[in-house]
């Protein structure tokens, strides 16, 4: 039963930290704001939920399995709205994301006004 | 004599980059930045000085006999948050001196009180 | 309730400060921090005679024992620092109402008197412990409420004066708590008894020395000597009057307590003066320390200024007692501390009475004021004469007493040079006597400055006039009748020395 | 050096905050790591981004003046590394420390207070004069932050609350919704911190910085003015200082009974009890006051930074020195 248990765990965890591993990856490879965010943003969210559910398949009683519970849920409540915040403002502070390859005439907005007061937002 | 002390060694750098941002740096808002780095690698060297190798957090249970030492943890406690009210009232005065003075350069300020005298 | 004395002493302004947010009004709150500065005041005295008839209080904090728990130890030397602190904080506060009615807005007053009782407490908790980490939370207490002190003067200059305090202080603070981290780390215990005791047998003696050079360094920043007093000036000038009276006659006072107390009973003579050539430093930085700040001083033009340079020239002074490392030497600085303390307070507080009346204390301002205040005048004129150290004054007293320590060492060269400083003090307190009564007012146009209370008198309001005759009258009791401060100094000194008095 | 945008700055400087906090855990000090995460990274990182907003975010003249510093920090540096030749190893059992005051807490502190967390047994009961002195340092930032931000009564009234875009509030529909159905397990969660102190990591310190930081929250998403319609500044003030004389009553009273100042086995019949009822109390004064006063820190900006704004008369007329 035991090797039951630290197989799935082991599993779980290697492909938790997989994902994480390529999120970081792709906030390093991807050209502009919005693609490096959506990276990071799914991968945070669904690697250390898988994370937390290997834990959870090791975890000895109840009262941590329990916890663990606790933390997944925030995980999963919290990972997409700071991704959907984090985008909004970008928005609204005027990044336009980079659509052609070339992406010269519609980069980002000039830095002048990107570097606008946080206030705005 | 070199890795038994790595821990000093650590808590010693944090602290010179600490302190030499708080000396070389004009920008206000940056001295209290270094001001809190300096803080934070003194807590360091307390922590780092409580460990006891093999023991774990002195939290007692039946089964555990190796603790860290408890003291310095309670030390670091209180200057953890003697830190943050410093922090809180030094940018309570950035933002004072903002208004009165439209900058947050010590350069500048010292230009407009040496105009004023 | 006796053996409770040294706890009520920094409970009762602690606990005090809470409730003054209680009482909505202001006079209510000056009048409630008043009694309570006055209760800490007998408080203190009754500490005095019981230190003098039954020898050091030990008071352990939760009834755990020493070096376990916090444990307070009074002995003289505290003794003697509580009496200054709390008289000093009682004499300025009665000034306090009108003073601050002028220089803070009236919502910040409740908020002013919490400030000045949490730094009053804070200061009596640093000079009453006896745990070296008690003392570095104590001293961020005082630390932070007088950053916020200054901070509301009413010049824009105070918040550059205040953060730039801030900066320094902040970084002795830390300075002082790396040195305790050091002693701690190699004996085990922060009590300073305990630890005095393990320092002394400690083989290696290479940590200790750092612990030592970096606790040094951290309290001659709040101390103000000479190199590091940058921060002073600008603090004590530009901080409303009450706060820079305050200030002047107490914070490096609590700042000479800390070296004497680490100096003496933590680490021992032996070992600080003997392993590193702290007397010969302390002496020329006190002798460079005079002469800078003096020489300054000549050039001011704000009266404020002026004094905060020569409170620096008499941190000098009392530094200079310090580094004879005699028992007469200590016994002069200590008596340095009392009397300094009776001057500053003094000259500040009328300082405080001119800026009531005439709203500056530039000295192109104060043309004239001998005839339309004639009592501050006086006053300043006297406080004067005693920083000179005119005999009959207690300027004269604490510098007798210097010489005598120091000629006792046998070098002259020194003595001559403290003369020397005393007349550079001539020549600053003269500019502003000749100013004040030799200069006929330049009432002409500035004929609506002077705006007199009812009746048209522009002399000071009784409640500065009492605290100022009151201090000025001791500066001169305490020139004449030596008893009681100059027995004080020396049986504190002689404790530090282990001689039974 | 490099940086010259300080919102970049402050992001570091939170992911410092939280670094060292993970350092704390590898040290095996769990209480001090909750709080540094809580405050170091926490609350420093939100003060620093009110003032950046209100100071500007880009720092205009790179002044850096390598010397003077370069000079103090290799002399202190040199002082340091000849200080640290003869201290104890690293984790080494023998040092000092660990055997002259230390073992008195961990073999005695069970039959004596009986609290497993001994952190919190040398923080309440040993050491409670400390945490006092702590918890009047937290009051004093408190109210020196309230003298220098509050804004005269007579110039709030001027400022008109923040015509912000009735539509402004509603784009932040999703957070809002998010942020509403966390609330009250945010209130849950420091409440289990705060009366969790004795047994595992916690206590009044960190529960007070999660309280603060969800009413924190929803002034931010809902408003300034919807929030200090919830908590009044006054009545924040008055708790403030309710929670220090909670904190100073309880040594008070065991000075009454006899004891010395915060001698917790004067408070009940039975010293353990009366020790446990002594560290609950402490506690809950810390809480209270920790929680006000980081929500008067942090409206007191917002309402600084409101009135600066709308340029309202809020600086006092210029003195002469």
């Amino acid at each position: 039963m035991d090797l039951v248990i630290s197989i799935s765990s082991g599993i779980c965890l290697l492909l938790g930290s997989f994902i994480c591993v390529s999120g970081s990856i792709g906030l390093l490879r991807f050209p502009d704001f919005y693609t490096r965010m959506h990276a990071t943003s799914v991968t945070e969210t669904s690697g250390v939920a898988l994370i937390l559910i290997g834990l959870m398949i090791l975890s000895p009683d109840l009262l941590v399995f329990a916890k663990l519970v606790m933390i997944l849920l925030l995980g999963l409540l919290i990972g997409p709205t700071t991704g959907h915040v984090l985008a909004k403002a970008a928005y609204h502070n005027g990044l336009k994301p980079k659509l052609t390859k070339s992406g010269n005439e519609q980069s980002s907005v000039p830095s002048s006004e990107r570097g606008g007061d946080i206030s705005k937002s | 004599m070199f890795i038994g002390l790595a821990n000093t060694w650590v808590a010693i750098l944090l602290m010179m980059i600490g302190l030499y941002i708080v000396i070389a740096q004009g920008n206000l808002i940056k001295k209290i930045i270094g001001l809190t780095l300096f803080q934070t690698s003194v807590f360091i060297f307390y922590i780092s000085m409580a460990k006891v190798e093999g023991g774990t957090a002195p939290i007692f249970s039946s089964d555990i006999s190796i603790y860290s030492n408890p003291l310095p943890h309670a030390l670091i406690l209180t200057a953890i948050v003697v830190g943050i009210s410093t922090t809180a009232l030094a940018l309570s005065l950035i933002v004072r001196i903002k208004e009165a003075y439209g900058t947050i350069e010590e350069e500048e300020i010292q230009g407009l009180d040496e105009e004023q005298d | 309730m006796v053996s409770q004395l040294p706890v009520l002493q920094v409970i009762l302004p602690l606990m005090a400060a809470p409730l003054c947010l209680l009482l909505k009004r202001s006079t209510l709150v000056w009048l409630f921090c008043l009694i309570v500065s006055f209760l800490s005041l007998l408080i203190s005295i009754l500490l005095v005679q019981q230190v003098s008839t039954s020898g050091p209080i030990d008071y352990a904090f939760g009834g755990w024992d020493v070096p376990w728990g916090i444990g307070y130890r009074i002995d003289q030397l505290n003794v003697l620092l509580l009496i200054v602190i709390t008289a000093m904080s009682s004499v300025v506060l009665i000034a306090a109402k009108e003073s601050i009615a002028r220089e803070i807005d009236p919502e910040k007053h409740v908020y002013f008197y919490i400030l000045y009782l949490l730094s009053l407490s804070g200061m009596l908790g640093i000079v009453a412990t006896g745990d070296a980490f008690n003392i570095f939370v104590f001293l961020e207490i005082t630390s932070l409420s007088v950053y916020a002190l200054i901070a509301m003067g009413r010049h824009r200059r105070a918040l550059w004066a205040s953060y730039q305090y801030l900066i320094m202080g902040t970084i002795g603070a830390t300075f002082i708590l790396i040195g305790i981290g050091m002693m701690y780390q190699m004996t085990g215990t922060l009590n300073i008894t305990d630890l005095s005791v393990r320092l002394a047998e400690l083989p290696q003696k290479r940590t200790i020395l750092t612990a030592f050079v970096f606790i040094i360094v951290g309290v001659c920043l709040k101390l103000a000597l000479f190199p590091l007093h940058l921060w002073l000036p600008n603090a004590y000038t530009y901080a409303p009057s009450i706060v820079s009276a305050f200030l002047a006659a107490t914070a490096t006072k609590v700042a000479i307590y800390l070296l004497i107390r680490f100096t003496y009973s933590v680490f021992g003579p032996s070992l600080s003066f003997a392993a590193i050539p702290l007397q010969t430093l302390f002496m020329a930085l006190g002798l460079v320390g005079i002469f800078v700040a003096s020489v300054t001083a000549i050039y001011q033009t704000n009266v404020k200024k002026l004094f905060a340079y020569s409170s620096i020239a008499h941190i000098g002074y009392m530094i200079l007692g310090f580094s004879t490392g005699t028992v007469a030497g200590l016994t002069a600085t200590l008596l340095h501390v009392f009397n300094h303390a009776l001057m500053k307070s003094a000259l500040f507080l009328a300082l405080a009475a001119v800026m009531l009346r005439i709203g500056s204390v530039q000295l192109s301002s104060m043309q004239g004021l001998g005839r339309q205040m004639p009592w501050t005048m006086a006053a300043i004129v006297l406080a004067g004469l005693s920083l000179i150290g005119v005999p009959l004054t207690v300027g004269f007293v604490s510098k007798w007493y210097l010489l005598v320590a120091i000629i006792e060492q046998g070098n002259w060269v020194v003595a001559g040079l403290i003369l020397m400083g005393s007349l550079l003090a001539v020549i600053y307190v003269w500019r502003i006597v000749e100013v004040a009564y030799f200069k006929e007012p330049a009432t002409a146009q500035k004929g609506d400055v002077l705006e007199g209370a009812a009746g048209g008198s522009t002399e000071a309001p009784l409640s500065f006039l009492i605290p100022i005759w009151l201090l000025v009258g001791a500066n001169i009791y305490f020139g004449i009748d030596t008893r009681f401060s100059t027995q004080l100094a020396q049986s504190a000194a002689q404790s530090l020395f282990g001689v039974s008095p | 050096m490099l940086l010259k945008d300080l919102f970049a700055v402050t992001m570091l400087l939170s992911i410092y905050g939280l670094l060292s906090a993970t350092f704390f855990v590898a040290m095996d000090a769990v209480d001090v790591a909750f709080t540094e995460a809580s405050v170091g990274a926490g609350i420093s990182t939100l003060l620093l981004l009110v003032v950046i907003s209100v100071t500007g975010r880009r720092e205009r003249r790179v002044r850096h003046k390598p010397y003077a510093a370069l000079f103090v920090v290799i002399l202190t540096s040199m002082l340091l590394v000849f200080g640290t030749s003869d201290m104890p190893y690293f984790g080494s059992a023998d040092a000092p420390i660990h055997n002259h005051v230390a073992p008195r807490y961990l073999n005695d502190s069970m039959q004596e207070i009986n609290v497993p967390n001994i952190v919190t047994a040398v923080l309440a009961s040993y050491r409670a004069f400390d945490t006092f002195g702590e918890v009047v340092v937290i009051f004093t930032a408190g109210i020196g932050v309230l003298a220098l931000m509050s804004v005269s009564s007579k110039a709030l009234s001027k400022s008109q609350p923040l015509n912000r875009p009735r539509g402004l509030y509603e784009q932040h529909l999703v957070i809002r919704i998010v942020a509403k159905t966390l609330f009250p397990f945010i209130f849950l969660f420091a409440l289990y911190v705060q009366f969790h102190g004795d047994f595992g990591p916690g206590g009044g310190f960190q529960a007070g910085v999660i309280f603060a930081a969800a009413f924190i929250l929803y002034a931010m998403l809902f408003g300034l003015d919807a929030a200090t319609k919830v908590i009044k500044p006054a009545v924040i003030e008055l708790l403030a200082a309710l929670g220090v004389l909670l904190y100073g009553s309880v040594g008070i009273v065991t000075l009454l009974n006899g004891g010395n100042f915060f001698d917790y086995d004067y408070l009940l019949a039975d010293p353990i009890a009366g020790q446990h009822l002594g560290i609950l109390i402490i506690e809950l004064g810390v809480g209270i006051t920790v929680t006000c006063v980081m929500i008067m820190i942090c409206f007191g900006f917002s309402l600084r930074r409101r009135a600066y704004e709308q340029k309202v008369a809020i600086r006092p007329k210029e003195g002469a020195v």
